[in-house]
């Protein structure tokens, strides 16, 4: 066993201490605690297979970002402080069981696969280390569709989370409209002019898409252009389905009025 | 790249035990964090074994959507607290109506 | 065209398309009287088709034409012919229908003058159809068309039967009549159905494999049981008096039910080959002329007494044929037709005039009704067997046939019926005409023209049909004269007694003490009887079967489908609750079943 | 190439386009077109009739679409001798049909589309030649049947008894929802039968072709041929009320409305026992020689089973219904016979039940409409407020009957002689007792509904037949007596063409004794694995459906 597997060795058990600990303890905060080192000690892990760049990147989003955020949605909840965060001690067990089944099944198959720890023609150079240089141009490279794919993705989580988390004012009407026949025409309109608007610019992000070159700049001044109005006049989207669960036999028609209603982003 | 792959599933499988057996929605939301850094230190430890960027590459947009996951996770939290009064994962049966 | 069979065409078509014409053209029928002149036309062209050819037979009886055309064709051939076919027992039974359904239409419309102008045109729609019917069935070339004649005469004896149909007796009557009948003619089609099987044809002339006649004879004598009202299935008969009076008179005494004598008749070639069925017919035959005498003895409806006797002289017939007399079961269908007629529409003038089928309720009518007296005491006393009428004749022929083929019981049975029927038919005759007359039958009135005519008609071939048997012998290439022997004495011997006793009993008043002898046998012998044994084999048994497979079928059969589709639900909400909404359980489902899998890969 | 029979199946499809534009308001055009598309179809199956080469004999009037080339699928039309008879039948019922739901109030325009559209498919089964579209024309006449029974129907109370009374709280048994839910899943599971079969003849031919020519010539595998046969029997039988699966008819015949129960009585049913011997006995000689005994035995079962219903039921579509069964049976009893006389009386019976039930079926709505009860004891003496439909019904009873001079006597007497001609004897007697059974109840009925005296007083407003609906039952009623006098006027086409379908049904049991070599040398390339003819069944019933 070489040097580095022991040291990967203890520093994942370490990780994979505080990710127990993390799953395991009542207070959701001090949970949250734990993830943050389990995550860190993932950084280390990141480190020591010579991603330097990707060490930093994890502490820097996660344990800076992503813990933090957990800990506001913690307390905007309220929750933790008269509920345990885990479940029962049956379903506690019959988890644990599922996931040492789950874990001895992979560690049989790990252990099974020949060949993983003879060293492969490139191991030298891997060992080595990725550089900074040679990532930036992966990413923008070979990856750059993926890359931009990736931008639109997080536009669409920035516009869907504002939406969702946004608090309702309280003239907005709750329920969903009454359909009068009146209403159904008008409805039946406006339900057909959302996708007039949204189909050219979800044609033009695919194109945008397709041609790798394409400027980054032009997608994202288009795409906020056709949503924003949308958003911020109408209702939002989610919300209508949830209201949909609650009363089970929907008439066609209202369903047709609905979901014309609901796709208006 | 044993010790990566058994450290990996062994955090991926301690992801699995919290998404089971946590109540609180917040809990699921961090089990489902660490299952996905199992993955990551997965992508990661493979592209140190075959050499190249694209692990690492992988394992950055696995981040950034990680991130996008949890600020969606945070909101869809937050909804569900505001409709239901709690976020116990637990009582959420409406799937089933 | 050969102009005879021009002739035959006539007899046919035109009752069949006076019948269409009334039944297409609810205008025409609802007027009434026209209808039934049109209908009386008809039949009397009809009749005197049927008399120009019965005359050119009488010339030459061995003639025999025919005409046909494929009416079933099977495997590219013709399985069955239709058309006429005319021969000496055809042309002669064609007269004889032709004759009495002139008379009998001639009379209703004197006896239906009260009824409204629809049911009168429906009347003489159904009398068409009739006499189309029977025509169908006398020029039979097979035994398919005659198959088919004899299927619609039962049909327009249902119908003519319900003609009163708000009278629920009428409907419950018809339905009888129809449904015995029918039971009885599925022989009928078994035959039928032998036949084609075995020689591909309906010919009765085929030759057939070797102990097969029996068979078919067998079939083809338990659809004549019921058409002629045969004992156990002779109970639709006393019920169909419920059609109107001139009804009974041609369908349920003079044709229809003379048709199965006739079918015995055409099928001789059949039941020729068939000993032990004709032994059968001869015994039954008897059976049912006593066992229908001894009933008639104590009727007091004047048509159910007519009825009875019908039975009983029906029963004379088959029993003649089974002992091997072609001709005198035919010539005592022909003249039974004509005097049995005459009683039928004299009773039914009767029954006009008093309003009422009770014997009691006439008496002494004699004194209004001379015509009609004269024609019902003639008619009686034919039917009597009192020697020079026509009735006796015929009577003598078959009894001499039945001692012939040496069957003591049956013989002494219809000895019996002889002097029984002599006996009734003058209780009937005194109890009706003389006497005492009741309050209704003070106030009798004679029949109009209408009705005294057929009457007249009629009383000429009960009075001397005898006389003709000479020439009808001819039709089976026999001669026949006439001989009285001892048979034939002891006949009249009884014949005279009957009426003497009847005489003794109803008209002087004396030896009352034998009517009270005879109410227990008659009692037994009684017509309920037998009915309510098929009524309760009907109710019980195939009522009760019926229910029992109905209530299987929706409670068993369907509630197994429903079951089923039960089971599909119940396991489906079953099922349904594995989806508890929590999506940790599904998790479950998830993460184990992928370890379990995997444990299974690294297993293998 | 003439265009004649397409122009019979498209001219009710038509009619059903034309229908969607109409408003609502416009009764008068919609029936007009209606009546109009069915006068098409109807006028069509007479030329056809004309133009029918008798003496030639065969497929005539043959036209070919192609569909869908690359699996062999082509629209095949062509007529013998029996397309012949049916497409009048299908002619005549829906033409009827048309006329006695004139008054009808309720969604014309929809009832009246789905109505055409399902005679469209059934005209396709008709003369259609190519086996999938066959299938598919099948699936199209049997579909529409849901809606038009749930929306149209009636429903009627069933008492809960017996040993499955629990089921009665789960479902409405007898309401109009129930009948067609059942209906429609009791006849799709057959279909679902057919399909295999269907599957499985195209893969065990090999011919990449459902030309039904081609794979009637086709020799198939003696066992591959006794596990279809079921198939094909159950699945079409389903539809011709084989016992015991037969209780969709009762249920669903008593709720549809008029037309309906005239069409699916009259024509549907047909469809099924068309099928059973189209497919079942001519494309699988020797399944239908190994099988012949049971599907006679079944037969004869319902002649006297559903005789023996119908006459301990008190409701009057019941009855009609149950006789359905008990006549489908002989349909059944002659097709199993394998005989010439069979055949033809199958075929005959089926034109003559068609006409016959329409008629009974048309009155009975008639009588409903009037009266608002179906039920037999509460009725009486309406012959004398409603004559003609009095008239009309006796006629209809004598016909089903058997009697002589009507449609219904040819039939069942070919069906007796065809019977007693056969291999099974026996079988002819309890059809003879079920027309005797068939005469107790029907006789019973008329009696109780319109004879004796006059009608109580709660049915003031019974009023006889009106004008369309009278034209209907002329139509139906000279039809009877026509070919009941004369049934060459049928009998003229069919009996060539039962020549040669009997040959087709017959030929390969000849040839059984066939040394192995030589089936060895015709037989099919080997039938796919069942998992890929699980697969294509699968693929064909997403396509399908």
């Amino acid at each position: 066993m070489s040097s580095l597997e022991i040291s990967l060795y203890a520093v994942g058990s370490l990780t994979l201490a505080c990710g127990l600990l993390a799953m395991g303890v009542r207070n959701l905060v001090h949970a949250l605690l734990w993830f943050g080192l389990s995550l860190m000690g993932t950084a280390v892990l990141f480190a020591q297979l010579g991603a330097s760049f990707l060490a930093g990147m994890q502490i820097l989003l996660y344990v800076g970002g992503v813990v933090m955020l957990l800990i506001f949605g913690v307390m905007l909840t309220r929750e933790h402080e008269h509920l345990g965060a885990v479940r029962e001690v049956n379903h506690r067990i019959r988890a644990a069981v599922v996931s040492l089944v789950l874990f001895a099944a992979l560690v049989m198959a790990i252990l099974h696969t020949p060949g993983l720890d003879q060293a492969p023609g490139l191991a030298s150079q891997a060992t080595a280390g990725v550089t900074l240089d040679q990532l930036a141009v992966a990413l923008l490279g070979p990856y750059g569709i993926a890359f931009e794919v990736l931008s639109l993705l997080l536009l669409a989580t920035m516009v869907g989370a504002i939406v969702l988390a946004r608090k309702r004012d309280p003239g907005e009407p709750t329920g969903r409209k009454p359909i009068g026949r009146q209403n159904l025409g008008k409805q039946r309109i406006e339900g057909l002019a959302s996708p007039i608007i949204a189909l050219p610019a979800a044609a033009a992000s695919v194109a945008a898409i397709a041609t790798v070159q394409a400027p980054t700049v032009a997608v994202q001044a288009q795409a906020p252009q056709t949503t924003e109005p949308a958003v911020s006049e109408h209702e939002s989207p989610a919300e209508q389905p949830t209201d949909d669960t609650t009363d089970a036999p929907v008439d066609v028609a209202a369903a047709v009025a609905l979901s014309a209603q609901g796709d208006q982003p | 790249m044993t010790a990566i792959l058994l450290i990996s599933s062994a955090l991926f499988c301690a992801g699995v035990y919290g998404l089971l057996s946590q109540r609180h929605a917040v809990g699921v939301l961090i089990a489902i964090e660490l299952m996905i850094n199992a993955a990551n230190l997965l992508l990661v430890g493979f592209g140190w074994r075959t050499g190249g960027a694209f692990g690492q590459s992988f394992a950055l947009f696995t981040m950034a959507i990680a991130v996008a996951e949890v600020v969606v996770g945070l909101a869809l939290i937050l909804l569900m607290y505001r409709s239901r009064g709690d976020v116990q994962v637990d009582q959420a049966t409406e799937l089933a109506q | 065209m050969n102009p005879l069979i021009s002739a035959a065409l006539v007899a046919l078509g035109l009752p069949a398309a006076l019948a269409l014409l009334l039944a297409v053209v609810p205008k025409l029928r609802r007027t009434g009287k026209p209808a039934a002149l049109l209908s009386i036309l008809g039949s009397l062209l009809a009749l005197s088709a049927a008399g120009w050819l019965a005359a050119t037979w009488l010339h030459d009886p061995k003639q025999v034409l025919d005409l046909t055309t494929s009416w079933l064709p099977q495997s590219g051939k013709s399985m069955s012919q239709v058309g006429v076919h005319l021969d000496g027992i055809s042309v002669s039974m064609l007269l004889v229908v032709a004759i009495v359904a002139s008379c009998v239409q001639l009379f209703s419309l004197g006896y239906l003058s009260d009824e409204p102008a629809p049911a009168l045109g429906r009347y003489y729609a159904y009398q068409s159809l009739f006499l189309f019917s029977m025509n169908l069935l006398v020029l039979a070339p097979d035994l398919m068309q005659l198959f088919l004649g004899w299927e619609l005469v039962g049909a327009t004896s249902y119908l003519l039967i319900g003609f009163w149909f708000t009278r629920p007796a009428a409907g419950k009557a018809a339905l009888k009549a129809f449904v015995v009948t029918k039971f009885a003619d599925s022989g009928l089609i078994l035959a039928l159905i032998t036949l084609v099987a075995w020689t591909g044809s309906f010919s009765w002339n085929a030759t057939l494999p070797a102990g097969g006649a029996e068979w078919l004879a067998l079939f083809l004598f338990i659809a004549v049981m019921g058409k002629s009202a045969q004992f156990p299935l002779h109970i639709w008969l006393p019920d169909a008096m419920q059609g109107p009076t001139p009804v009974s008179a041609l369908l349920h005494a003079a044709t229809m039910v003379a048709a199965g004598v006739y079918l015995i008749v055409r099928a001789d070639p059949i039941f020729a080959a068939a000993p032990h069925v004709r032994l059968f017919m001869t015994d039954l035959g008897a059976i049912t002329a006593l066992f229908a005498a001894l009933i008639a003895m104590v009727q007091t409806d004047i048509k159910k007494v007519l009825a009875y006797s019908t039975c009983s002289q029906l029963g004379y017939m088959i029993s003649g044929l089974g002992a091997g007399s072609l001709m005198g079961g035919y010539f005592h269908l022909t003249t039974h037709a004509f005097f049995k007629a005459l009683l039928f529409l004299a009773a039914g003038a009767v029954i006009h005039a008093v309003h009422s089928n009770e014997l009691s309720d006439m008496g002494g009518l004699w004194r209004k009704l001379k015509f009609t007296t004269v024609a019902f005491v003639i008619g009686s006393l034919s039917l009597a067997g009192l020697p020079g009428l026509s009735g006796f004749y015929s009577k003598d022929l078959i009894l001499e046939a039945v001692h012939e083929s040496g069957n003591p019981l049956a013989l002494g049975l219809l000895m019996a019926t002889a002097g029984l029927t002599a006996f009734y038919m003058t209780r009937t005759v005194v109890k009706a005409f003389f006497g005492k007359p009741s309050h209704a039958a003070e106030h009798a009135h004679g029949p109009g023209p209408s009705m005294t005519i057929p009457l007249l008609i009629l009383l000429v071939p009960a009075i001397g049909l005898g006389w003709l048997a000479g020439p009808m012998s001819k039709l089976y290439g026999r001669s026949y004269a006439f001989h009285l022997d001892t048979i034939g004495m002891v006949t009249i011997a009884l014949g005279l007694g009957g009426i003497a006793l009847g005489w003794l009993i109803y008209g002087m008043g004396l030896l009352q003490a034998l009517p009270r002898a005879f109410a227990p046998i008659a009692r037994i012998a009684n017509g309920s009887t037998v009915d309510d044994l098929w009524a309760l084999s009907y109710s019980k048994l195939g009522m009760g079967l019926a229910r029992a497979i109905a209530w299987f079928d929706r409670y068993i059969i369907d509630g197994l489908m429903n079951f089923l589709g039960w089971l599909f639900m119940w396991s489906g909400q079953r099922v349904r609750t594995l989806q508890t909404g929590n999506v940790q359980d599904y998790l479950y489902a998830v993460f184990g079943a992928a370890a379990l899998i995997a444990l299974w890969g690294g297993w293998r | 190439m003439s265009h004649l029979l397409s122009i019979i199946i498209a001219a009710p499809f038509v009619a059903a386009l034309l229908l969607l534009p109409c408003r609502s308001t416009d009764r008068l055009l919609m029936r007009w077109i209606s009546l109009l598309g069915s006068l098409v179809s109807l006028t069509g199956s007479l030329i056809v009739a004309w133009r029918y080469d008798i003496k030639a004999g065969g497929l005539q009037m043959a036209e070919l679409y192609p569909l869908v080339p690359s699996l062999g699928i082509d629209i095949r039309l062509a007529v013998d001798g029996w397309g012949v008879s049916l497409l009048l039948l299908t002619g005549i019922i829906i033409t009827t049909g048309v006329l006695a739901s004139w008054t009808l109030k309720d969604r014309e325009k929809e009832f009246f589309a789905l109505l055409l559209i399902l005679v469209a498919g059934v005209f396709g089964v008709f003369v259609c030649q190519d086996l999938f579209v066959f299938f598919l024309f099948y699936e199209i006449a049997v579909l529409p049947m849901y809606l038009l029974i749930a929306i149209w129907g009636s429903s009627n109370k069933v008492a809960d008894a017996g040993p499955f009374r629990f089921i009665w709280k789960l479902f409405d048994i007898g309401g109009r929802e129930y009948a067609a839910m059942k209906l429609t899943l009791m006849l799709l599971v057959g279909s679902a039968f057919i399909l295999v079969a269907v599957i499985a003849l195209y893969q065990a031919a090999g011919a990449h072709t459902f030309d039904m020519g081609v794979l009637g010539a086709f020799k198939y595998d003696a066992s591959l041929q006794k596990w279809i046969f079921p198939l094909v029997w159950l699945g079409f039988g389903t539809l011709a009320g084989v016992f015991p699966f037969h209780t969709w008819s009762p249920d669903g015949h008593a709720s549809a409305p008029t037309a309906v129960s005239m069409l699916h009585a009259g024509v549907l049913m047909k469809l099924g026992a068309f099928g059973v011997i189209r497919i079942g006995m001519m494309m699988l000689p020797e399944g239908a020689h190994a099988w012949v005994w049971a599907v006679g035995l079944i037969a004869a079962i319902n002649v006297l089973y559903g005789a023996l219903s119908a006459m301990a039921q008190k409701d009057l579509k019941y009855i009609i219904a149950y006789s359905s069964v008990s006549h489908m049976g002989v349909v059944m009893l002659g097709a199993a016979t394998l005989t010439q006389g069979g055949w033809n009386g199958a075929v005959y019976q089926m034109f003559a039940h068609g006409i016959m039930t329409g008629l009974f079926f048309a009155l009975v709505g008639l009588v409903y409409e009037r009266a608002h009860t179906r039920e037999v004891g509460k009725m009486g003496g309406f012959a004398q407020a409603m004559p003609i439909v009095a008239a009309f019904f006796t006629l209809g009873c004598l016909s089903s009957l058997g009697l002589p001079g009507t449609a219904g006597f040819v039939a069942e007497f070919l069906v007796f002689a065809g019977a007693w001609s056969g291999p099974h004897l026996w079988w002819a007697l309890p059809a003879v007792a079920g027309a005797f059974i068939t005469a107790i109840y029907v006789l019973r009925v008329t009696r109780d509904v319109f004879w004796g005296p006059g009608p109580s007083e709660q049915f003031h407003d019974l009023l006889d037949a009106r004008k369309t609906e009278l034209g209907a039952l002329w139509i139906l009623g000279t039809c009877i007596v026509l070919f009941g006098l004369w049934p060459r006027l049928l009998l003229d086409y069919i009996d060539p063409a039962t020549t040669q379908n009997l040959a087709m049904a017959t030929q390969t049991a000849q040839l059984t004794p066939t040394p192995a070599t030589a089936v060895a040398a015709q037989a099919p390339p080997p039938v796919a694995p069942p998992a890929a003819t699980a697969a294509v069944a699968h693929a064909a019933a997403g396509g399908g459906r």
